[in-house]
C-alpha cells in the first residue's frame, strides 16, 4: 500500500464516517460540526487529486464562512429538537434501503468496469514548481470570465437577498432622519401667539 | 423617397421603440402628450411604408429591400428581412389601419391610454415583422410576440367577458403555432436553414409534406379562422375595445391567409395538392354556414365578426382552388390559377378595410350607447345622418356592392373558381345573396325606421375626429373598387413566382 | 495507484447518504439543506477526479462555480429559514403546507 | 365635336349633378339641388341626342372603346369602356328623356320634402348607373352598372326609411335582386371560362364555338351556351321582376312615386330586357333558353295581369301592369323578337312613366291618398291629368294607332308566328292577357277619373289641378305615348336599324316573317281594328265599364263568388307568404341551427370547453399527485435516478 493510498483510504473512511454523523447526529449542532469534518476530509482527498487551490479554498472559505454561517444559524434558532426527531427511525430502514440500493447501482456504473486503471490510467504528476492556482486563474480570468463575472454577481444577489430577507423593521425603532431634520422649519414646530400679558396683581399692595 | 433606406428594419423597429417611448412618456398628467407622439410615429411608420411602394420594382420577384444579418449563428438563424409584391400591401395595410385605430382610440379609452397606444404600436411593428420576415425562426418569433400586446388589449380594455375570450383567444392560436413549430425545426434540419426561401426550394417526400402540410394548417386555419376552429374569433371581437377589433379583424387575420401562401402552398404544393378538396369544403362551409350563423346575430360586434368569417373563406377557397383550376382540362388560354390568387389578396386587403370601417362604426355607436345589441337601437339614421350614410356605404362595401373594395376580391374569386367546379363557384356566390342579408338587414333595424327609444334619441352625430376616420376609410374603400389595378399590378410578378412553385411537384 | 474508480464510488457514497439524510431527516430543514451540501460535495469529488484524470481545468472551474453558487443557495436557504422560524416559530417541514392546495 | 368625350360627357355629367347635390346638398340649397341635377341630366340628355343624331341619322361608327383600365389579372382584362351603337343609343335617349321628365316632375311632388336635395341627388346618381349600364361594352361594366342601379334602387324606395314597410320594401327589393345578380355573375364567370374575355365582341365572336361544348355539373351534360344564357337570365329575372323574382316590384311602390316611373317603370326594370336583347348573339344559340325565356315572361304576363284586378291602391294597379308589360318582353326575347321587346320597351317606357306619373299627380291632388275607392270623378278638378292619363292607358292596352298598339301587336304577332316548342300555349296567354290588361287599365281609369266622388269633403275642397312641374313632363309624356309607335316601328323592327346589334338566326327570324306582312303603319292600324287583340281589348274596356261604372254590384257579388280565387289574387298567389316562411324564416331557423348547435354546442361546447373540461378533470386528478410534500418529491426524484441508473448500469438492455 502506497502511502498515497493510505491517505486516501483514511481520508475516505474519515469521510464516510463523518457524512453518516451529519446525517444521523441528534442535535443540529453535532450535525453541523460533523459536516465540517466532511469538509475537511474531502479536501484532503481534493489535494491528492492536485486541486490545491480549490482544496484550500474549500477549508478557507466553506469550511470558514459558510459552515460558520450553518453553525450560527443552527445556534440561533431554537429547534425542538426531540419533535425533529419524531418518526426518524421510522424511515431509516427504507432511507438506508434506498442509499444501498443507489450505491450498488452506482457502483456498477461508475466502478472499476467502466472507470478503472485499464480505461484512465493514472496522468502523471505535475512538476514540483507547477501551480494549480496559476493554472486555474488563466483559464477563470480568460475563458470564463463572463461566468466568473455572473457568479460574482451572484453572490452578490445572495448577500443582498440575505439582508433583505432577514431584515426586520422593528415598529418602536427610533431612527435618525437627518433630511427631514435639516428641513425642520422653525413654523413647523413654534406657534408665537399673541396674547395679553398676564399680569399678576400685586394682591397687597401697601 | 427614401431610396436607399433600410426600409423594412425601420418599419419594424420604429412603432416598437416608439411604442416603448409611448409608454415611458406615461399618463401622469394627462394623456394628451403620449397620444399625439403615438400618432405621429404612427404617421411616420406609414409614410415610410409609402417608400415601399414608391421603391417598388413590380417587374420583379425577387425579394425587395432584403436586409440579412446574422442573428443566432450555431442555428444558422438570420436576421432577415424582405418583402415581395404579396407582402408589401399588406404591410402598407397594417401602418394604414394602425393611424386609424389610433384615433379611434383618442378619446375614448381614458383608461391607461399611453400603454393602451403603446401596445398597439408595438403590435404594429410586430405584424409587420411578420409580413417581412424571410428567416421562419424571424417569423416565429414575430408570430408569437404579436399575440403578446393583442393578449393584453382585449385583456385590459376589453369587455366584461373578456377574460374567457382573451384564453380562448390565446390558447386557440398558440395551440395551432406549435405545429408550425415543428415542422420549421423539421425543414431546418433537411435543408439546414431556415431560411423561408430555401424551404421553398426542398424536397420533401409525400409523408413529410402532408404533416407538414398540417401542421401549417393547424397554425394557420386558426388565424385565419376556417371553420371550424373560429370560434375564438366572436368571443375576442366582442370582448375586445374597437381598436383592437379593428386590427384583429383587418390584419392580424391576414397573417393566416399569408402564411397560406408563403409556407403552406409553395413548400408542400403536391400535400395541399391532395387536400385541396378539405380547404375548399372548409372555405365554402365557411361562406355558407358562417353567412346563416351570421344572419342570427343579435350583437352587431358578433354579427361583423362571423361576416369577417365568410369573406376570410374566400381568401382560401381562392389559395386552394387552383389546383383545381389547373387540373381542369376545359380550361385552355386564360387558366384562372392567377386570378384566384390575386383575388384572394386583394379580398385580404380588401377586407382590411372594410372589416376595419365595420369596426369602427359599431364603435361609434358603442362609444355613445354602451351597448351592441342591435335590439338596443332603431331610427339612427334620424339622430345620426352623416353616419349613417356611412354605415351604410361600409355596409354595402361589406355586402360586396361593384364600386366598392368588396366587390373585387369576391368577383375575382367568383369568376376563377367557376373555371375549378361550377358548384364551388355555385356556392361561393351564394355569399351575395347572403352577405347582403345580414348585413343590410343589420343596417335596416339599426338605421332604418322610426326613432326607437330615448337612448337613440339623444345620439349627436360624428364629431370631427370620427369623421376623419370614416372619410379615410370611405374613401379608401371606393379607391380600390374603381381602380384596383395599383394593387393588382404590384401582385402579377410575384403570384407567377407562386405559381411556379405551387404548379411544380416537390417530392423528390 | 488509485484508480479513478475509487474517486467515483467514493462520490457515490457520500451521495447516496445524503439521500439517506434527507429521508431520515426529512422534518428538519437545516439538516436537509446540509444533506444538499454532502451531495454537492459529492458532485464536486467526481468534478475533481474527472478534471485530474483528463487533464482538464475546467472540472476545477466549474467546481469553483458550485462552490460559488452552493454559498449562495445556503446563504438564502438560511436566511428564508431564518424568516420562516420567525413567522411560524418552526422549520418543521410537514408543518410548511400553506401553498398545498 | 369629338364624339368620345361627348359620350364620356354624358353619364358623367349625371355623376356630376348627382355629387353636388349629394355631398354639398345643404351648401348649394333646395334650388340649387335641382338647378345642378336637373342642368345635369339635361346635358346628358341633348348629348345623348347629339350622340342620336351622330350613330342614327348620320350613321356615324359605331363606337366601342375602352376609357380606363380597371384592373388586367391572368390576361383578364377588367375594363371600363363604352360600346354605343343604335340599341345603346335609343336606350340612352329613353333613359335620359324619361329621367329628365322626372326630375321636372319631382320639383312639384317632393316639395316639402325634408330630403329634398338627397332625392335628386339619388335619381340622378340613378341616371349615371343606368347609363353606364347600358352603354357598357364588356360584362365587367354591365354588373357594374347592374348593381349600381340596384344600389340606388335600394335607397330610393328606403327614401322615407320611417316608414316600417318602405324598408321593408328596399331590403327585399335588395335581396331579391341579389338572388338575381347570384344567377348573373355565375354567368359571367361562365363567359369568362368559355370566352376567356369579358368584352362583348370577343365573347360574341366566341359564341359560335362555345356553343359546341357541354358541360357536366353533376347531374348531366348541359350545353354551356345553355346554361351560359339561363344563368345570364336569372339575372335579368331580377332585375326586370320576372316570376318568380317578381316580388320585389309591387313592394317597390313604396318609394316615391317620381321613383316608381323612372325606376320600376321605364329604365331599371327594363334593364334585364336590354341585356337579353344585347346577348342575342349568345342566346340565339340556345333555344333551351329561350324557350324557358318565353315560358317565364308569359307565366309572368298572364298571371301578373291578373292580381292587377283586385288591387286597390293606384300605384299597384300599374305596379302589375309593368309586371306584366315586362312578361310581354320577355316573351319576346323568348321568340327571337328582341328588336319588338326592345321597341316594347322604349314605348312602354313613356306610357309607363306617363301613368305612373299621373298616378302621382293624382296621389299629389289627393293629398297623398293612394286608395282608389276613395277617388272618382276626378276628370273635372284635373283635366290635363285626366287626359294624360286616358293617352297613358290607351297606349296600355294597346289601342290602334297610339305607341302601345305597335309594339304590343307587334310582340302578339311574333309569338304567333314562333314554332318554339310551347309557342302557341303562349300564344294564347298572351291573348288572353291583353284582355286582363285592358280591364285593369280602364278600371283604374273609370274609378279615379269618373262616377261618384267618393273622397272626404276636406279633400274635395282641395282638388286641383297640380302645379306645371308636373303637368308639363305629363304633357310631355304624352307626346311620345301617342306618336313615337307610329314613327320608329318601321325603322326597328323591320328597318335595319338594330341590325348590328341584334342577332338573330335564320330559323328563329320571327320578325322577317312579320316583314313580310308589313305594309307601312296605316295598314297595320287598318288592320289592327278587325284584329283579336283589339277586341279582346275593347271588350276589356266595356267590361270594366259595364263592372265598375253601369253596375257596381257585379263587382261585389264576383267578389263574392268566387272568393276564392279572389283571395288567391289578393294574396297573390301566396308567393310572399310562401317566400317569408321558406327562404327568410327557414334562413333564420336554419342560422340559429347552424348557429345554436354546431358553434355553441358542438365547437365550443364539445369541442373546445369539453376539451378544457377534460383537461381540468385530468388535471384535478392528477394534482393528488403533488402532496405538498418535499419528501415524497424527493423520493419521486429518488425513484427516477434509480431507474435512469438501472439503464445506465444495463445498456444492454
Amino acid at each position: 500500500m502506497t502511502f498515497f493510498e493510505v491517505v486516501f483510504y483514511a481520508f475516505s473512511t474519515l469521510m464516510v464516517v463523518a457524512a453518516l454523523g451529519v446525517v444521523s447526529a441528534r442535535n443540529p449542532v453535532h450535525s453541523v460540526l460533523f459536516l465540517v469534518l466532511t469538509f475537511f476530509a474531502s479536501s484532503a482527498i481534493w489535494l491528492l487529486l492536485e486541486a490545491e487551490f480549490l482544496a484550500i479554498t474549500l477549508v478557507l472559505v466553506y469550511v470558514g464562512a459558510v459552515m460558520v454561517l450553518f453553525l450560527f444559524v443552527v445556534m440561533m434558532l431554537d429547534i425542538n429538537v426531540t419533535r425533529m426527531r419524531e418518526g426518524l427511525m421510522r424511515y431509516a430502514p427504507f432511507g438506508i434501503a434506498i442509499a444501498i440500493l443507489l450505491i450498488v447501482q452506482m457502483v456498477m456504473v461508475v466502478g472499476p468496469e467502466h472507470f478503472g486503471l485499464l480505461a484512465f490510467p493514472v496522468p502523471e504528476s505535475h512538476a514540483a514548481d507547477y501551480s494549480n492556482t496559476k493554472e486555474l486563474g488563466r483559464v477563470l480570468y480568460t475563458d470564463y470570465v463572463y461566468a466568473f463575472e455572473l457568479a460574482s454577481v451572484i453572490l452578490l444577489v445572495a448577500i443582498v437577498a440575505a439582508i433583505t430577507l432577514t431584515m426586520r423593521r422593528r415598529p418602536n425603532t427610533r431612527y435618525q432622519k437627518p433630511g427631514a431634520q435639516m428641513k425642520v422649519l422653525k413654523e413647523d414646530r413654534l406657534r408665537i401667539i399673541k396674547m395679553k400679558s398676564e399680569t399678576i396683581e400685586p394682591e397687597n399692595k401697601q | 423617397m427614401f431610396a436607399g433606406w433600410p426600409l423594412l428594419s425601420l418599419l419594424v423597429w420604429l412603432p416598437i421603440i416608439g411604442g416603448v417611448a409611448v409608454l415611458l412618456s406615461g399618463d401622469k398628467g394627462g394623456s394628451e402628450g403620449s397620444r399625439r407622439l403615438a400618432l405621429i410615429i404612427s404617421v411616420a411608420t406609414f409614410v415610410l411604408s409609402l417608400g415601399l411602394y414608391t421603391n417598388f420594382d413590380s417587374a420583379t420577384s425577387a425579394m425587395q429591400f432584403e436586409e440579412r444579418f446574422e442573428w443566432i449563428g450555431d442555428f444558422n438563424i438570420y436576421y432577415h428581412l424582405g418583402v415581395d409584391g404579396i407582402s408589401m400591401p399588406l404591410i402598407i395595410l397594417t401602418t394604414f389601419t394602425t393611424i386609424l385605430v389610433i384615433l379611434a382610440g383618442w378619446e375614448v379609452i381614458q383608461k391607461r391610454a399611453s400603454q393602451y397606444m403603446a401596445a398597439f404600436l408595438i403590435m404594429e411593428g410586430l405584424m409587420i415583422g411578420v409580413f417581412s420576415a424571410l428567416d421562419a425562426m424571424f417569423f416565429y418569433v414575430f408570430w408569437e410576440a404579436m399575440l403578446i400586446p393583442m393578449f393584453v388589449i382585449i385583456g385590459v380594455w376589453g369587455g366584461p367577458n373578456r377574460v374567457y375570450a382573451t384564453i380562448k383567444f390565446f390558447i386557440y392560436t398558440f395551440f395551432g403555432s406549435v405545429f408550425m413549430l415543428v415542422a420549421m425545426i423539421y425543414m431546418y434540419y433537411q435543408s439546414g436553414s431556415f431560411a423561408i426561401l430555401d424551404m421553398h426550394n426542398l424536397n420533401l417526400g409525400m409523408t413529410e409534406q402532408t404533416l407538414i402540410f398540417f401542421a401549417f394548417l393547424a397554425a394557420f386555419a386558426v388565424k385565419v379562422p376556417m371553420w371550424p376552429v373560429h370560434t375564438w374569433l366572436p368571443d375576442a371581437h366582442v370582448e375586445a375595445p374597437t381598436g383592437g377589433s379593428v386590427i384583429l379583424a383587418a390584419i392580424m387575420l391576414k397573417i393566416g391567409g399569408y402564411g397560406f401562401v408563403r409556407f403552406a402552398l409553395p413548400i408542400t404544393p403536391d400535400a395541399s395538392m391532395s387536400y385541396d378538396w378539405l380547404i375548399i369544403a372548409m372555405s365554402l362551409i365557411a361562406v355558407v354556414y358562417i353567412g346563416f350563423v351570421a344572419l342570427v346575430q343579435s350583437d352587431m360586434k358578433k354579427l361583423v365578426a362571423y361576416s369577417s368569417i365568410a369573406h376570410m373563406g374566400f381568401v382560401t377557397l381562392g389559395l386552394f382552388s387552383v389546383f383545381q383550376i389547373l387540373n381542369n382540362p376545359a380550361n385552355v388560354d386564360i387558366t384562372g390559377a392567377v386570378l384566384a390568387i390575386e383575388g384572394a389578396m386583394v379580398q385580404m386587403i380588401s377586407h382590411g378595410f372594410i372589416s376595419g370601417a365595420m369596426f369602427l362604426m359599431i364603435g361609434v355607436l358603442y362609444d355613445r350607447m354602451h351597448s351592441r345589441e342591435i335590439a338596443d337601437y332603431g331610427g339612427v339614421v334620424n339622430t345620426m345622418p352623416v353616419f349613417a350614410a356611412f354605415a351604410v356605404f361600409f355596409a354595402m362595401s361589406n355586402a360586396g356592392l361593384p364600386g366598392t373594395s368588396g366587390f373585387v376580391g369576391e368577383f375575382m374569386v367568383i369568376l376563377a373558381v367557376f373555371k375549378a367546379n361550377f358548384w364551388i363557384a355555385f356556392l361561393a356566390a351564394i355569399t351575395l345573396i347572403l352577405g347582403a342579408a345580414y348585413t343590410l338587414w343589420m343596417v335596416k333595424r339599426v338605421f332604418y325606421g322610426e326613432v326607437t327609444n330615448e337612448n337613440v334619441k339623444a345620439l349627436k352625430d360624428l364629431n370631427q375626429r370620427e369623421l376623419l376616420i370614416m372619410s379615410i376609410l370611405a374613401v379608401s374603400i371606393l379607391a380600390l373598387g374603381l381602380y384596383p389595378a395599383p394593387l393588382v399590378d404590384v401582385m402579377h410578378v410575384s403570384v407567377d413566382n407562386l405559381l411556379q412553385h405551387i404548379t411544380q411537384s416537390k417530392l423528390p | 495507484m488509485i484508480p479513478l474508480s475509487s474517486y467515483l464510488i467514493l462520490g457515490a457514497i457520500l451521495f447516496s447518504i445524503s439521500i439517506a439524510g434527507i429521508f431520515i431527516n426529512r422534518k428538519n430543514v437545516i439538516v436537509l439543506l446540509m444533506c444538499i451540501e454532502l451531495m454537492l460535495l459529492a458532485v464536486n469529488i467526481n468534478f475533481i477526479a474527472f478534471s485530474h484524470f483528463l487533464g482538464d481545468t475546467a472540472g476545477q472551474v466549474f467546481v469553483f462555480f458550485i462552490l460559488t453558487v452552493a454559498a449562495a443557495e445556503a446563504a438564502i436557504g438560511l436566511a428564508i429559514l431564518v424568516v420562516v422560524f420567525r413567522n411560524r416559530q418552526t422549520i418543521n417541514v410537514s408543518e410548511l403546507n400553506t401553498l398545498k392546495g | 365635336m369629338d364624339m368620345e368625350l361627348i359620350y364620356l360627357a354624358i353619364p358623367l355629367a349625371s355623376l356630376f349633378g348627382a355629387i353636388m347635390a349629394g355631398f354639398f346638398g345643404k351648401a348649394i340649397g333646395r334650388s340649387g339641388a335641382h338647378t345642378v341635377t336637373i342642368a345635369g341630366v339635361a346635358s346628358s340628355f341633348i348629348l345623348s341626342l347629339m350622340a342620336y343624331n351622330h350613330i342614327v341619322l348620320q350613321a356615324g361608327d359605331i363606337y366601342n372603346q375602352t376609357v380606363y383600365t380597371w384592373m388586367v389579372s391572368d390576361g383578364l382584362r377588367f375594363e371600363v369602356g363604352f360600346l354605343v351603337d343604335k340599341l345603346t343609343v335609343m336606350m340612352m335617349c329613353v333613359v335620359t328623356g324619361v329621367s329628365l321628365m322626372v326630375h321636372i316632375y319631382t320639383i312639384g311632388y317632393m316639395r316639402d320634402d325634408p330630403g329634398y336635395q338627397r332625392f335628386f341627388s339619388y335619381i340622378s346618381l340613378f341616371t349615371f348607373a343606368m347609363l353606364m349600364l347600358v352603354m357598357s361594352n364588356n360584362f365587367f361594366q354591365l354588373f357594374f352598372g347592374w348593381e349600381a342601379v340596384g344600389l340606388v334602387s335600394y335607397l330610393l324606395i328606403g327614401f322615407w326609411y320611417k316608414k316600417e314597410t318602405a324598408i321593408y320594401a328596399n331590403l327585399k327589393a335588395f335581396l331579391v335582386n341579389r338572388v338575381g345578380d347570384f344567377g348573373f355573375i355565375l354567368g359571367i364567370a361562365a363567359v369568362v371560362m368559355y370566352a376567356g374575355s369579358l368584352d362583348y365582341k370577343e365573347v360574341f365572336a366566341a359564341a359560335p364555338q362555345i356553343s359546341n361544348q357541354v358541360l357536366d355539373i353533376g347531374f348531366g351534360e348541359w350545353s354551356v351556351i345553355s346554361v351560359i344564357c339561363i344563368l345570364l337570365f336569372i339575372g335579368a329575372m331580377g332585375k326586370s321582376a320576372q316570376v318568380p323574382l317578381h316580388v320585389w316590384l309591387p313592394d317597390s311602390m313604396e318609394g316615391p312615386t317620381p321613383i316608381s316611373a323612372l325606376i320600376h317603370a321605364a329604365t331599371m326594370v327594363t334593364a334585364g330586357i336590354f341585356m337579353v336583347a344585347r346577348m342575342s348573339p349568345l342566346f340565339e344559340f340556345s333555344e333551351a333558353a329561350l324557350t324557358f325565356v318565353m315560358i317565364i315572361g308569359a307565366i309572368t304576363a298572364l298571371f301578373m295581369g291578373l292580381i292587377g284586378i283586385v288591387q286597390n291602391d293606384i300605384k299597384r294597379v300599374v305596379a302589375y301592369s309593368t309586371l306584366s308589360q315586362l312578361g310581354y318582353m320577355t316573351v319576346a326575347l323568348g321568340v327571337s323578337a328582341y328588336s319588338a321587346a326592345v321597341f316594347h320597351l322604349m314605348t312602354h317606357a313613356f306610357f309607363k312613366a306617363l301613368l305612373f306619373l299621373g298616378a302621382g299627380s293624382v296621389i299629389i291632388a289627393m293629398h297623398h291618398e293612394q286608395d282608389m275607392r276613395k277617388m272618382g270623378g276626378l276628370r273635372k278638378y284635373m283635366p290635363i291629368t285626366w287626359i294624360t292619363s286616358l293617352i297613358g292607358s290607351l297606349a296600355l292596352i294597346g289601342f290602334p294607332g297610339f305607341s302601345g298598339f305597335f309594339s304590343k301587336d307587334s310582340i302578339i304577332l311574333a309569338v304567333g308566328a314562333s314554332d318554339l316548342p310551347g309557342a302557341d300555349i303562349v300564344h294564347w296567354m298572351v291573348l288572353a292577357g291583353v284582355f286582363i290588361t285592358a280591364f285593369y287599365s280602364f278600371r283604374m281609369y273609370f274609378l279615379v277619373f269618373h262616377g261618384k266622388e267618393r273622397m272626404d269633403e276636406h279633400t274635395k275642397e282641395h282638388l286641383r289641378e297640380t302645379p306645371w312641374v308636373v303637368t308639363v313632363p305629363l304633357i310631355a309624356l304624352a307626346i311620345p305615348s301617342v306618336i313615337i309607335g307610329w314613327m320608329t316601328i318601321e325603322p326597328m323592327l323591320f328597318g335595319s336599324y338594330f341590325a348590328d346589334a341584334i342577332v338573330v338566326h335564320e330559323s328563329n327570324n320571327v320578325m322577317a316573317t312579320l316583314k313580310e306582312s308589313f305594309h307601312g303603319q296605316w295598314a297595320m292600324v287598318e288592320h289592327g281594328i278587325f284584329s283579336l287583340p283589339f277586341l279582346l281589348a275593347l271588350s276589356g274596356v266595356g267590361s270594366a265599364w259595364y263592372i265598375y261604372m253601369k253596375n257596381p254590384q257585379i263587382a261585389d257579388k264576383a267578389q263574392q263568388k268566387f272568393s276564392f280565387i279572389h283571395t288567391m289574387l289578393e294574396k297573390k298567389y301566396w308567393i310572399d307568404e310562401l317566400y317569408v316562411k321558406v327562404f327568410s324564416d327557414g334562413s333564420r331557423v336554419l342560422g340559429k341551427g347552424f348557429w345554436k348547435a354546431g358553434d355553441v354546442a358542438i365547437i365550443d361546447g364539445l369541442i373546445i370547453n369539453g376539451s378544457a373540461k377534460v383537461v381540468g378533470w385530468f388535471a384535478g386528478v392528477v394534482r393528488h399527485v403533488q402532496t405538498g410534500m418535499l419528501y415524497h418529491y424527493a423520493f419521486a426524484m429518488i425513484l427516477g435516478l434509480v431507474g435512469l441508473l438501472y439503464l445506465f448500469a444495463n445498456p444492454a438492455s
